[in-house]
């Protein structure tokens, strides 16, 4: 460990502690962090990396430990004396208020006021430039936060903590709902705070930004630091990985196996539209084959998925399940036709997080489970129990409530859903958004073995290196619109960005 | 059914002197009037018999456009009500306030714009705020009901009585309550156990299945409402109770036929006469048309009627039961 | 539908460990959770024995309390599925009043025709359900707030039955019907009797069959049940239904103890329904149920009610008390259950 | 609280195009939102002229329905505030009650004592905001979810409303107090002047405040207002404080319009007001609130109780015909609604 001069730390923590009901989730973490720097935070999902954020910005309290702020000793009793502080935090939850416009959440808590009375007027002229800043003069201060993108909602949050006067900025997984081209954005605007000596605690999944904009990383595995200060240009990546799992994780993304030539044709869309939306989408993705979809945030994919799902009502067109035409606009048909989704926001469209991960399980499957109605408990736990061992779901126990598990674990559970139920085809809408790099990579097996034992697989995702990595074939999306269908080992990412630029462009 | 008590001072609403104070010459069709009524909501049998009453009244009559804004026990409303009539300028007003002293204001408005009211049963606080008031006597039917008791009592010091009051926070039930009070203490008894009911049914059976619990020995059992009185009466089936007499209240047609038949613990009931709007309905027209009662001496509208409350028994059902109301 | 796992594994059998687990985590949370409500309904009880003796404490007083709480309870059965789902039912009362009514007319038209006395019941029954139908279609496909919804049923079902029975009562005197209301079973009020076997079958149906497992998971996150495949606009409106038809039984219930209908049957029952359900530990945000915790809630105001009526206490004071022991009711049961679920 | 931006960008003008489009978007907004709501009232107006006419488009016609509907009025603007906040208050119209028997047994003790009548009026809102204190502290730091906590609050204050009162109705005899509460204005009744006061001045904290924004995020999203450095628990509290304090306004005007205090006021005022607001277009799971639309919520059923009236209808038909307009509402206001946002 390097020992670090109080003076000339920005942020010292040392030995904090934090338990949650039974959850020591925090148990001895230490971090410094220095004024200018990116301070990468590392981990697996659940080592608690959000709690460490969260009794940093003093919406939680630690149990013990200690805060040292530009040398002082501190306790930070709320999200205000946090503030007060200097420091700024930008949720992994997204933490906006869809009812308020946008320069209302930048606002919000300190509010451009005199006794009480708002000047909307200059909040909202605050507000432009902030946004200016961050690269989207384009959106206007007085836009309603609940009719923007997870995206621009990111952005949103941003721009509230650049609205503060602060010393050091947390930023928990920015990047996860932002695709490549907001993340430049993100980063520019990274290298503008470093370069005033402003901090920035950076949390993210993924390796490649982290080489990019880190200069110093922090580990943090089972609420313990288990190295601190590393430098980012000295420590190579397996030892990183090594450092967050305890093990070796190798060969990212699983081969593929060529498909044999006779695979049957298992899901079809003919000139499928949604109308404002999408519009004429066709496809066929054969038993076995992985077909991605690449594109901007907003550009219509996950809105494809859920037409083919039946979740959103079809204008046009038709999707074809081993040669039955679906009706559209019906989850049921679809679900007894023999497609699965595992939807973009895990936690509001996925999982009930209070029913244990039995429970949500066999969600899909009371045909299997049910005699006359009556449900066979027994029964589904081993059925749930079972996929907990294939999946290597941590910690395997089928009655533990879904909310304990960490973001990887629970990605599984949907996979689960539809291992027990069988599914012949299976929609997959960001599968690791939030996902670890152990976890991903089992995640990427599992996909892998899917499509291997006959499964249709559709990714989702707004990491095109994943896409292309997964996927055997890749359509490219923009603005509702089919550009392109190659084989994926035709296209790279730069390809794809060129493409869906011009795309747009035109 | 009723007996009259005429009031001393006259009102001022009229300026001419009755023209006509026979039978026939009330009778005989008028000018039409617009009449105005307004009553509490009507969710209670004895209730919904006093608006029934008032409407077919004003139907027997063809000089009169009877305009019904019942049913609100909500004085803010009520008071709107009123003030709508005025805005009409009705000719007469027949007003059963939810609350008496609340409906008094407006009351006196409308006596002020020249328009005469007639309270029905809910006092005024004010003598200015009715030309005529028609009431029941809710205070006398306490007395009757614990004169009654006395006197079937009236070897038991030690006697067992039990109230079942209506709705708690009306000043009617606050009178009915002090009058029984006052007749069981003449003859040295007092209420054992009091419980309040709603003057609904159901509300009459879940208390009354809790004050037979409470009590187990009961002589002599009053309960204010024959409405909450069939509740009443399912629950002291159920719990196979008969060693008390019970008493009524308000006189319905329902508890006088189990009176007349004499085979359940029902031995009496005290008659609050359902009619008070239908007679108020009269008066406003007689006033209106200028015209007097035909079997008083008197050429004027009394200002102040009070109505009997008589102890209906086996003996004198037969003369009730013709004019009770049916629940 | 295909049935085969793709997943290679193959299956484990149960270990026979866990099966004892799992009864004794049941045990151990629901114990948990109703740990406060059984605390508070115990010192109740002695309240009552010590402030009314032997009065209190016999048999038949304590078939007063259930007797009085059966009614209410049916209700409460209904609408634990409908809170469970991420619902609620301001109508019940109402559509008690309007069940008891038409049914009360139907015995009435009976006298003349040569029918079974159940056809009171049936008539009683679907007009509760039909009146939950209405809600539910309403609320899941009109997309109405369910507040809103069920206020207006509440304001429309009454007057409704005002318009039905012109306002009067109407007396049942179909002497099957009344002497099958006022028997006893096995020393047991038969009122007493559906109420058991409403809250038994309840119970089974919100804790053992796919239905009340779709009603959880509809309550805990609706969206994520649609995107499973669960017709979540189709269930909410057998959930509704159901409370409609548990306001149907409560309505055939007023009758049989009473021996009229009314629209005045059931006024502000919503409240004391609704109460009791939440104290008893049912989620108002849904996604969690628990019949047993109902049924003890409504215990609870049961035996109040009578504590204070043996005390010879006026219903001011009862109120008072009542609104007190509601917000501490709901702190005990918060307490508990949030250490029930620690202790998890 | 630091209210410098690190931002180094000189700040750039107001751009003077945006000035009329921020006018042109709040009259858009707000009249798109209002549009079903207008509507209605103006299909309603059109009925009462139609089938009662002169009578009903008369002055003093239009000054009773307004002069009815401000005390509930006063006490939407309140619950307006309170449901933006994600909360509900069941307990105002028993808070009223409450309120109203202090107040005019305080008056009963001016009468001998020689003290100012507004004394009657502080004490009346002393009331209801204590009343609004308790019911804030028990939801926001009891943890108590505010449909229960305010249905004790409810049972609890009418029972201690009886007990105070005594049950008997206290005549207020103060004659500046009632001489206030008579008067007109310009023409217009002290009482309408009040719910134009408390209505203005609702609109402006609500939509000009730091109060009102905060109160808007607190509702649309709680756990973010409280990262953002909001006291959600405080401001939770001050919001009930709010209700409170209108439903001691709300007292009072009762009694000036009754001369009376007594327990019975307000009784079921809350469904009526709680309607109004969510038919007025405030959501009802908070985050968004619209006085205007309260405003017009209430002006409706009022209007609604007037035309009924005014053509001779029972209440059991009003009843009726309420129950479908709510629900009738409820979908248009929908309707607009999502329109108008769509094209935002
Ligand atoms: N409010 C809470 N209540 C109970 N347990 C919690 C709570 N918040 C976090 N935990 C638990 O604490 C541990 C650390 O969680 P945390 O969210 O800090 O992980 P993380 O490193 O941010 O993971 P991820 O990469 O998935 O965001 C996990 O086991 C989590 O389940
Ligand atoms: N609820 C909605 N109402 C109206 N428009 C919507 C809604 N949801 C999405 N859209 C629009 O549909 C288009 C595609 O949306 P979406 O963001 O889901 O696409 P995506 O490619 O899946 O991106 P993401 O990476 O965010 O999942 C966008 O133009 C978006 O604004
Ligand atoms: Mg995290
Ligand atoms: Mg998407």
């Amino acid at each position: 460990m390097i020992t670090v001069d109080h003076s000339a730390a920005l942020l010292e923590v040392r030995g904090l502690r934090k338990s949650f009901a039974g959850v020591k989730a925090l148990q001895g973490v230490d971090l410094v962090v220095r004024p200018g720097e990116v301070h990468c935070v590392l981990g697996q999902n659940g080592a608690g990396k959000s709690t460490l954020i969260k009794t940093l910005s003093g919406a939680y309290q630690p149990d013990s430990g200690e805060i040292f702020w530009q040398g002082e000793p501190v306790t930070i009793g709320g999200p205000v004396a946090a503030l007060e502080l200097g420091i700024a935090t930008m949720y992994q939850e997204l933490d906006v208020v869809d009812g308020l416009t946008i320069a209302e959440n930048v606002f919000l808590g300190h509010e451009q006021a005199t006794g009480g009375v708002l000047h909307v007027a200059s909040a909202n002229a605050r507000t432009q430039q902030i946004l200016a800043r961050l690269g989207h003069s384009e959106i206007s201060p007085r836009t309603e936060v609940g009719q923007l993108s997870a995206a621009n909602k990111q952005i949103v949050s941003m721009a509230r903590a650049l609205s503060r006067d602060t010393k050091l900025i947390i930023m928990d997984e920015p990047s996860a709902v932002l695709d490549s081209q907001e993340v430049e954005n993100l980063f520019r605007v990274v290298a503008e705070l470093t370069e005033q000596g402003i901090a920035v605690v950076y949390i993210s999944h993924r390796l490649a930004e982290i080489r990019r904009i880190g200069d110093r990383i922090t580990v943090i595995k089972d609420g313990k630091t288990t190295a601190s200060g590393l430098s980012v240009a000295d420590t190579p990546t397996p030892h990183l990985i090594r450092l967050m799992t305890g093990r070796e994780v190798a060969n990212v993304f699983p081969q593929s196996t060529p498909l044999p030539t006779d695979a049957p044709i298992v899901l079809r869309c003919d000139a499928l539209g949604v109308r404002g939306v999408f519009r004429n989408v066709s496809l066929e993705v054969r038993a076995g084959e992985i077909v991605g979809l690449a594109g901007l945030v907003g550009s219509g994919r996950s809105e494809i998925l859920e037409a083919i799902y039946g979740a959103r009502r079809s204008t046009s067109g038709t999707v074809t399940v081993n040669g039955t035409v679906l009706r559209p606009g019906s989850v049921d048909a679809a679900v007894s036709a023999g497609i699965g989704l595992s939807p973009e926001e895990r936690k509001s469209q996925g999982l009930i997080l209070d029913e244990p991960i039995f429970k949500n399980v066999t969600l899909s499957s009371f045909a299997r489970f049910a005699r006359g109605g009556f449900l066979r408990e027994g029964a589904e736990r081993d059925a749930a129990r079972q996929q907990i061992e294939a999946l290597e779901l941590r910690p395997p126990d089928p009655n533990l409530t879904t909310r304990s598990l960490s973001g990887g674990n629970q990605q599984k559970i949907l996979l689960a859903r539809w291992l027990v139920h069988g599914t012949t085809v299976l929609l997959l809408d960001e599968p690791t958004r939030g996902v670890d790099v152990g976890a991903r990579a089992e995640i990427y097996a599992l996909i892998r073995r899917l499509a291997e034992a006959g499964t249709a697989i559709i990714v989702v995702s707004s990491e095109i290196d994943e896409v292309l990595g997964l996927a055997d074939r890749v359509l490219v999306i923009s603005d509702g619109d089919v550009l392109t269908t190659t084989n994926s080992t035709d296209i790279d990412e730069p390809g794809v960005l060129d493409l869906v630029m011009r795309g747009s462009a035109a | 059914v009723v007996g009259l008590i005429t009031g001393c001072t006259a009102g001022t609403a009229t300026n001419t002197q009755p023209t006509n104070a026979s039978v026939e010459g009330n009778e005989a069709q008028g000018d039409t009037i617009v009449i105005g009524y307004s009553g509490p909501a009507a969710d209670h049998g004895w209730l919904g018999a006093i608006n029934n009453a008032a409407i077919a009244e004003a139907d027997k009559y063809d000089d009169i456009d009877l305009r019904v804004a019942e049913g609100t026990n909500d004085a803010n409303l009520q008071i709107s009500q009123v003030e709508g009539f005025i805005n009409d300028g009705v000719d007469a007003i027949v007003l059963l306030p939810t609350d008496g002293a609340a409906l008094t204001q407006v009351a006196i408005r409308a006596m002020e714009a020249g328009i005469p009211v007639i309270n029905v049963d809910r006092e005024f606080s004010s003598t200015f705020a009715a030309r005529a008031t028609i009431l029941g006597d809710n205070y006398g039917m306490g007395v009757s009901a614990g004169t009654y008791i006395c006197e079937e009592l009236s070897d038991n010091p030690d006697a067992v009585v039990a109230e079942i009051a209506g709705i708690d926070s009306l000043p009617l039930t606050q009178e009915r309550s002090a009058g029984f009070e006052q007749a069981l203490g003449d003859c040295g008894l007092s209420v054992t156990n009091r419980v309040s009911a709603d003057f609904t049914v159901a509300g009459g059976e879940a208390t009354t299945s809790q004050l037979l619990a409470a009590a187990p020995q009961i002589d002599a059992l009053w309960n204010h409402d024959d409405d909450q009185g069939i509740g009443v009466l399912a629950a002291i089936d159920a719990a196979g109770r008969d060693e008390f007499i019970m008493v009524g209240g308000a006189g319905s047609a329902n508890a006088m036929r189990l009176i007349q038949a004499g085979d359940s613990v029902m031995k009496a009931t005290v008659v609050y006469p359902s009619t008070q709007a239908a007679d108020g309905i009269r008066l406003a027209r007689l006033l209106v048309q200028n015209k007097a009662m035909s079997d008083l001496v008197e050429v004027e509208i009394p200002n102040r009627i009070v109505l009997n409350a008589p102890v209906v028994t086996s003996e004198n059902v037969d003369k009730y039961l013709p004019t009770a109301f049916e629940s | 539908m295909s049935e085969q796992i793709t997943q290679p594994a193959p299956p484990t059998p149960v270990t026979p460990d866990t099966r004892p687990g799992i009864v004794k985590r049941m045990l151990a949370g629901s114990a948990g959770r109703n740990l406060g409500l059984v605390i508070a309904f115990a010192l109740l009880i002695v309240v009552g024995i010590l402030t009314a003796g032997d009065r209190f404490a016999s048999f038949d007083n304590f078939v007063t309390i259930i007797r009085f709480a059966s009614i209410v309870g049916v209700v409460c059965v209904g609408m634990t599925f409908v809170i469970t789902a991420g619902g609620i039912d301001l109508s019940v009362g109402s559509v008690v009043g309007l069940s008891s009514v038409v049914a009360s007319l139907t015995a009435v038209q009976l006298a003349s025709a040569q029918s079974s006395w159940l056809l009171i019941v049936v008539v009683a029954l679907l007009v509760g359900t039909l009146a939950g139908f209405v809600n539910g279609v309403v609320i899941a496909y009109g997309g109405v707030v369910a507040f809103m919804a069920t206020l207006a049923m509440l304001v429309g079902a009454r007057g409704l039955a005002e318009l039905i029975s012109n306002r009067s009562t109407q007396i049942v005197n179909n002497q099957e019907f009344m002497g099958f209301f006022r028997a006893d079973l096995l020393g047991v009020p038969i009122l007493i009797w559906i109420f058991i076997i409403v809250a038994v079958a309840g119970w089974i149906l919100l804790n053992r069959t796919t239905f009340g497992r779709r009603t959880v998971a509809v309550g805990g996150n609706a969206e994520a049940s649609r995107l499973a495949g669960i017709k979540v606009k189709r269930h909410m409106v057998y959930v509704y239904m159901l409370s409609g038809l548990t306001a149907g039984i409560a309505g055939v219930m007023f009758l049989g103890r009473t021996t009229v209908g009314t629209s005045t049957h059931g006024t502000l029952l919503e409240l004391d329904v609704i109460a009791a359900v939440v104290v008893g530990g049912t989620l108002l945000i849904g996604g969690r149920g628990t019949i047993v915790g109902s049924v003890l809630g409504i215990l609870i105001f049961s035996t109040l009610t009578n504590v204070f009526t043996q005390n010879n206490l006026s219903t001011s004071v009862q109120n008072v008390a009542k609104g007190v022991i509601i917000v501490a009711a709901v702190l005990l049961q918060q307490r508990f259950a949030s250490r029930g679920s620690r202790s998890k």
